[in-house]
């Protein structure tokens, strides 16, 4: 600038001279690189949430057209493994949510423990969905492709070859939707689980201390918006009608 | 201002730069090997990788306007088959708007100029940044696999049942494309919303930034908030199209008026992703070209948002002939007229900018002058097709081809234009030859009216959109309107001469050739790699031309 | 000369929570999760719907405040959840303003 | 169909003149405002050209007068236009209470219309000048568009469903009829004619005849063979719903809730039987998917319209009363051109 006033000269500011390790070239200050983090997470989750919200749009306006389909589709699914699946991802939020408060602390040992058992719940998680899967649908037959048959609804309610028509379209929707929301759900879990791995190597070296652990906490965030997805899926999928 | 620049000489002589010098170390030239480029942070040198790559696609995209623009030449389909015209104008289509328009400004002179503007020594993830312009490069990749592979024939809109049901082309490829391209928008945008809340220098405060990033940050906030969802449905759309599952396709329940709502819930958000950052532009050179700040500044920020809000409310003006109901085609309409408020705004506040200003004539001020007319004209025929009454008549007519035509190439491409003259000098240190820039911004202009203003007229005539074969009645005007195009075509193709020969022969430029005011131009041309040798200090807001003489003396 | 630096203005301040109230919020949503699933077996009429997004509502929050920590982030971050939460019913609402309309003006005039 | 090189299409129905004037009237205000600008900086450039190299501008920081002003004159014209708009789409949307209707069905790549009376078209359409016509729309496969650029008014032909447009012809004629709707190959090959006939020669048209009968009784043919009597017969029904009297009432669904029976509940009620089931009977109906063309529902649809409530006087045929019999009527799917 002009006048010469000069906060410090770049590439060597002051808080570089004694630098923190883990502080990038571009941050002056180790708070603004965390700030930037997490605000970006948060951006990031803004974001997954218009996307999961295109497809609870679609569950909104068929709920809105087919409910006794929907009714009946929601009954058909396992309320126990569903309700499981809720406190185990319930469970993962808590521990994750306390290693990021083992890293605020410096417990190291703990970080590592609370990651794991993290880790234990999210794989949990997605084998009771596995077998939710499969149980349900996948011995009787994945009728892709196929000229009048559909992949899910003919599979889930045993019906073998009837024709697609026979399937009532609002029951199949309902299926397609559950597909497509837990489906993505599953998805951003098996994300969550690769980065938790890293970030679960990066514990056991040490990596992270009171003054650093933004990679802990920016995946708590993640981790618990999979968990808040889920949160709204129980209810809307498995208890459309539990009450007839 | 820094001792190396010679000021202008006169108010329409081209821009003298003896005495300028080259800096010894800057971005272009600290490092070299296909490795410094294709794994570079810099995010000035991801802005050179996007602006070569948005450039190739343009003139892919440009290729099938032609080809279009040829085969309407007659009434009859006599240069290409039905199915060939419907792939040219679906990759016109969807080349242009994915791989051009959205990624244009923001991608190119939003990444170089956002840390500079704003004193940062790069955006706050200059990895994402990368990131996303190989997500850019992939999509773009699939998209021209999907033209190798046969072209895609459903229009840009990808409307279902007609995409997911019926279409015989490369569909998939196409969507995937899309799809990748859209997630390379939003980590764009995150990475502008994040670099302008958390890397402003010290004493850059909110209302002494550039209205530049005021554009940009409320561009980034529609493609955090609007591009995932046109990404969920293009995967809903694939997911249908694969499995047959009855999403949007009627015939097994399901509805193809809500993969409009959704498509269009982020598409229409998309025409002021285009824009605004154009309005970003447009707003630094009325600023820049008539040294003087802006008129109204924080009305302009806020009509920037306000666009970018409201424009969020308004989708449905694209389905009022549907199969929406009356009543909620009326809410569309009401909000949409209100859209029109903002953007009226800024255009008076332009205008008003240049009351006692000290106006030159330099290109990028003709880019400006040639922005704000046409503009006025693709804004006011929104207006037409807001009101519902007249809109069912023109809807899905030339009409809108030439309405939209004036707001994204008559708008968002000059404003582009006119901003990669006015920054080149930063970009590559050296400037453009200004008569040869004078020429091209004439042709450019005359070009573009005399192939879109007929467009209004043989719309309102009744000549539907995507039409291979029309009425012979339509000749004339259609006749016109090729002609046009060949201006407008050889008018885009000069710059990209004179650039390219400017870089390596242009005169050197100096830091500050225009004697503008703004961060960017405090720093070298070209700038070094982390943008300042020092941290600037910010004390007063970016336009302040008026006490420029003081400080001088 | 502007004292303030902006790149201060917005940091958040490290924030530690007791253990205690992990523990408090986890057993809430649990708790809160029987009572959905309760809640879904009695038959509420047109309320289940509204009992058991109340519900999922209530939990999300827990979850966002304490675990995520935005009672104690940033008015940015909370700024940020709010304008999320703010498109979305955007993009639920007006969707619906042609949904929840579809059957006015049709019905009448199709009749005939 | 104009000869030349027509710069303004034609105004041949009743709403073309109020649209037309919207349009005007968005002319001038467009103009006003482009002018205005256009002078605006042209007289600023030159009056405030740079003259010599150090010049800057003066420090105008904004006036909130100026602001305010052109912020709420844009907004007042806007909103008056969009009252007129509305006023205008309303005209064309909302359908006078006595139409003659049309059925059409959009297919790639071609409009297939169905009179009452039994005659069909394709690609041509012939209307009476000065009567209220509704065309109601579906579509066999993609959306297509219906659009009379001369009457100013389209609609989508979605499939699924039914949609609905209306215009009164003031103008015996011969006009455009497009697909506006972007449909696949021969998307600018789904064209035709709509031809206004005085009222006199309409009549004259109709008795050209239909080989079939009416609509009604090609639907009736259909319900026989169909044997949808066996369970809709009047009187003896007691496994499905007398049809007497439904179309336009309102029925009680099993489920508690009501609907309005019209065409698109009749659409449902054969397609997707099990959806919508009448209280006090079983979804036993099968489907009758993919075994009902659109133009057969549509002549289905009419006879259950057709049909009165035991005891109930005749139908008011409408405006239209279907010419019965007649010998030159075209043969389905084929161009009677």
């Amino acid at each position: 600038m002009p006048d010469g006033a000069l906060a410090h000269p770049a590439g060597h500011p002051p808080a570089h001279a004694a630098a923190h390790p883990r502080l990038q070239h571009h941050f002056d200050t180790l708070g603004q690189q965390k700030d930037a983090a997490s605000l970006g997470m948060w951006v990031f989750i803004a974001q997954e949430i218009m996307f999961f919200g295109g497809m609870f749009t679609a569950y909104m306006v068929f709920r809105m057209w087919y409910p006794a389909g929907f009714a009946a589709a929601s009954n058909e699914l396992d309320i126990v493994l569903g309700g499981i699946n809720t406190a185990v991802l319930i469970g993962s939020s808590l521990t994750v949510a306390m290693a990021v408060h083992a890293s605020q602390e410096g417990r190291q040992r703990q970080i590592v423990w609370y990651l794991v058992a993290t880790l234990v719940l999210g794989v949990v998680f997605l084998v009771i969905k596995y077998f939710e899967y499969t149980a349900k649908l996948f011995p009787h037959h994945l009728h892709a492709g196929g000229e009048g048959v559909l992949f899910p609804a003919v599979g889930w309610f045993d019906v073998g070859a009837t024709p697609l028509a026979a399937v009532a379209p609002e029951v199949r929707i309902f299926m397609v939707i559950y597909f497509a929301l837990t489906g993505m759900h599953a998805l951003h879990m098996v994300v969550g689980i690769g980065i938790l791995l890293v970030i679960l190597w990066m514990a056991r070296r040490g990596a992270f201390t009171p003054k650093w652990y933004t990679p802990v906490e920016i995946f708590g965030l993640y981790w618990h918006f999979v968990d808040i997805i889920w949160i709204f899926l129980f209810p809307l999928l498995y208890l459309v009608n539990r009450h007839h | 201002m820094s001792p190396d620049i010679t000021p202008t000489s006169t108010a329409s002589a081209t821009v003298t730069a003896a005495g300028a010098v080259m800096p010894a170390r800057h971005y272009l030239n600290e490092s070299g090997g296909w490795q410094s480029w294709l794994l570079t942070t810099d995010h000035k040198r991801i802005a050179l990788l996007y602006l070569f790559s948005i450039t190739a696609l343009f003139f892919v995209g440009g290729f099938f306007a032609l080809a279009v623009r040829l085969e309407l030449l007659t009434p009859a389909g006599d240069l290409m088959t039905s199915d060939t015209y419907n792939r040219a104008f679906t990759l016109h289509g969807v080349v242009m708007v994915f791989f051009f328009l959205i990624p244009s400004i923001p991608a190119t002179l939003g990444n170089f100029l956002l840390p500079l503007m704003l004193g940062a020594k790069d955006l706050a993830f200059p990895r994402i940044n990368l990131l996303s312009w190989y997500l850019y490069i992939i999509g773009a990749a699939f998209a021209v696999a999907a033209m190798v592979g046969g072209g895609v024939d459903t229009g840009w809109t990808f409307y279902s049942p007609y995409s997911s049901m019926a279409s015989n082309s490369r569909v998939l490829t196409g969507a995937v494309g899309v799809f990748i391209s859209g997630f390379s928008s939003i980590l764009t945008g995150l990475n502008f919303i994040v670099t302008t809340h958390r890397m402003r220098a010290p004493g850059m405060t909110w209302f002494r930034m550039p209205l530049f990033v005021w554009a940009h940050y409320a561009t980034s906030l529609i493609m955090i908030l609007g591009t995932p969802v046109v990404a969920i449905t293009i995967l809903l759309l694939a997911y249908e199209r694969v499995l047959r599952v009855g999403i949007f396709d009627p015939n097994i329940g399901g509805d193809p008026v809500l993969f409009q709502h959704l498509f269009w819930f982020y598409s229409h958000p998309a025409v002021y992703i285009m824009v605004l950052p154009g309005m970003g532009v447009i707003s630094e050179l009325v600023a820049a070209f008539s040294r003087k700040n802006i008129f109204g500044y924080s009305f302009i920020a806020f009509s920037s948002l306000a666009i970018a809000i409201l424009g969020f409310l308004v989708w449905g003006h694209h389905m009022f002939v549907a199969g929406i109901t009356p009543y909620s085609a009326l809410v569309f309409s009401i909000i949409s007229f209100l859209v029109a408020v903002p953007s009226a705004v800024k255009v008076f506040n332009w205008t008003a900018t240049l009351y006692k200003g000290s106006v030159s004539y330099e290109t990028p001020m003709l880019y400006t002058f040639g922005f704000i007319g046409l503009f006025l004209i693709g804004g006011l025929t929104g207006l037409f097709l807001a009101s519902l009454g007249l809109d069912v008549h023109v809807h899905d007519t030339y009409f809108v081809v030439a309405h939209f035509h004036y707001i994204m190439v008559g708008g968002t491409l000059m404003a582009y234009l006119g901003g990669l003259h006015y920054w080149w000098p930063k970009i590559t240190g050296k400037l453009y030859p200004e008569g040869w820039a004078k020429l091209s911004a004439l042709m450019v202009f005359v070009g573009f009216n005399l192939t879109f203003f007929p467009q209004f007229i043989v719309g309102y005539l009744g000549m539907p959109r995507r039409y291979h074969m029309y009425p012979p009645e339509f000749q004339v005007l259609n006749v016109l309107s090729t002609a046009g195009a060949t201006i407008l075509g050889a008018g885009y193709v000069l710059p990209m001469i004179y650039f390219a020969w400017s870089w390596r022969n242009g005169r050197i430029a100096g830091s500050n050739p225009f004697q503008a005011r703004g961060l960017e131009w405090e720093t070298t041309s070209p700038p070094p790699t982390f943008n300042f040798d020092r941290t600037p200090l910010v004390t007063e807001a970016t336009h302040s031309y008026a006490h420029e003489e003081a400080r001088v003396a | 000369m502007d004292p303030q630096l902006a790149r201060v203005e917005e940091h958040e301040h490290e924030h530690i929570v007791p253990r205690s109230l992990y523990y408090a919020v986890f057993a809430a949503l649990m708790v809160l999760t029987a009572v959905t699933v309760g809640a879904a077996f009695v038959d509420l009429g047109v309320l289940n719907v509204g009992v058991a997004l109340g519900i999922a509502v209530v939990k999300a929050a827990l979850v966002v405040l304490f675990f995520m920590h935005v009672k104690y982030s940033s008015r940015l971050v909370q700024l940020v959840v709010l304008a999320s939460i703010f498109w979305l019913l955007i993009l639920f609402l007006i969707t619906l303003s042609d949904y929840v309309t579809r059957g006015w003006m049709a019905a009448p005039q199709l009749v005939r | 169909m104009q000869p030349g090189t027509p710069l303004f299409p034609e105004q041949a129905s009743t709403v073309a003149a109020r649209v037309d004037n919207l349009y005007f009237f968005l002319i001038a205000t467009s103009a006003f405002f482009s002018v205005l600008v256009t002078v605006l900086v042209i007289v600023f450039a030159i009056k405030y050209r740079r003259r010599h190299a150090d010049e800057v501008g003066a420090p105008i920081h904004g006036s909130l007068t100026l602001e305010l002003v052109w912020t709420g004159i844009p907004f007042i014209i806007a909103m008056v236009i969009f009252v007129w708009g509305a006023s205008v789409f309303f005209a064309i949307v909302r359908v006078p209470d006595e139409t003659l209707d049309i059925y059409a069905v959009g297919k790639q790549w071609m409009w297939k219309f169905q009179h009452r009376g039994g005659q069909r078209e394709i690609n041509e359409l012939h209307v009476p000048a000065d009567t209220p016509v509704r065309i109601i729309l579906t579509s066999e496969d993609v959306l297509h568009d219906l659009y009379l650029p001369a009457f100013r008014v389209k609609m989508d032909a979605i499939p699924g469903r039914y949609t609905q447009l209306w215009f009164n012809a003031t103008k015996p004629g011969t006009y455009h009829l497009f697909c506006a709707e972007y449909c696949g190959t021969k998307h600018s090959g789904m064209v035709g004619s709509i031809t206004v006939l005085a009222p006199d020669e309409y009549q004259a048209w109709l008795s050209g005849g239909a080989a079939e009968g009416t609509l009604a009784q090609q639907g009736e043919k259909l319900f026989a063979d169909l044997a949808c009597y066996t369970c809709h017969a009047a009187g003896t029904g007691q496994r499905g719903p007398e049809l007497g009297g439904v179309f336009g009432s309102t029925v009680r669904l099993a489920s508690g809730e009501t609907v309005v029976a019209n065409a698109d509940y009749v659409r449902e009620s054969i397609l997707n039987p099990a959806a919508k089931v009448v209280e006090g009977y079983q979804p036993i109906m099968p489907t009758y998917q993919g075994q009902v063309s659109e133009e057969q529902l549509l002549a289905l649809t009419e006879y259950i319209r057709s049909l009165t409530a035991p005891g109930a006087p005749a139908p008011e045929p409408g405006v239209s009363t279907p010419p019965q019999g007649g010998t030159a009527a075209p043969q389905p799917g084929e161009p009677d051109r």
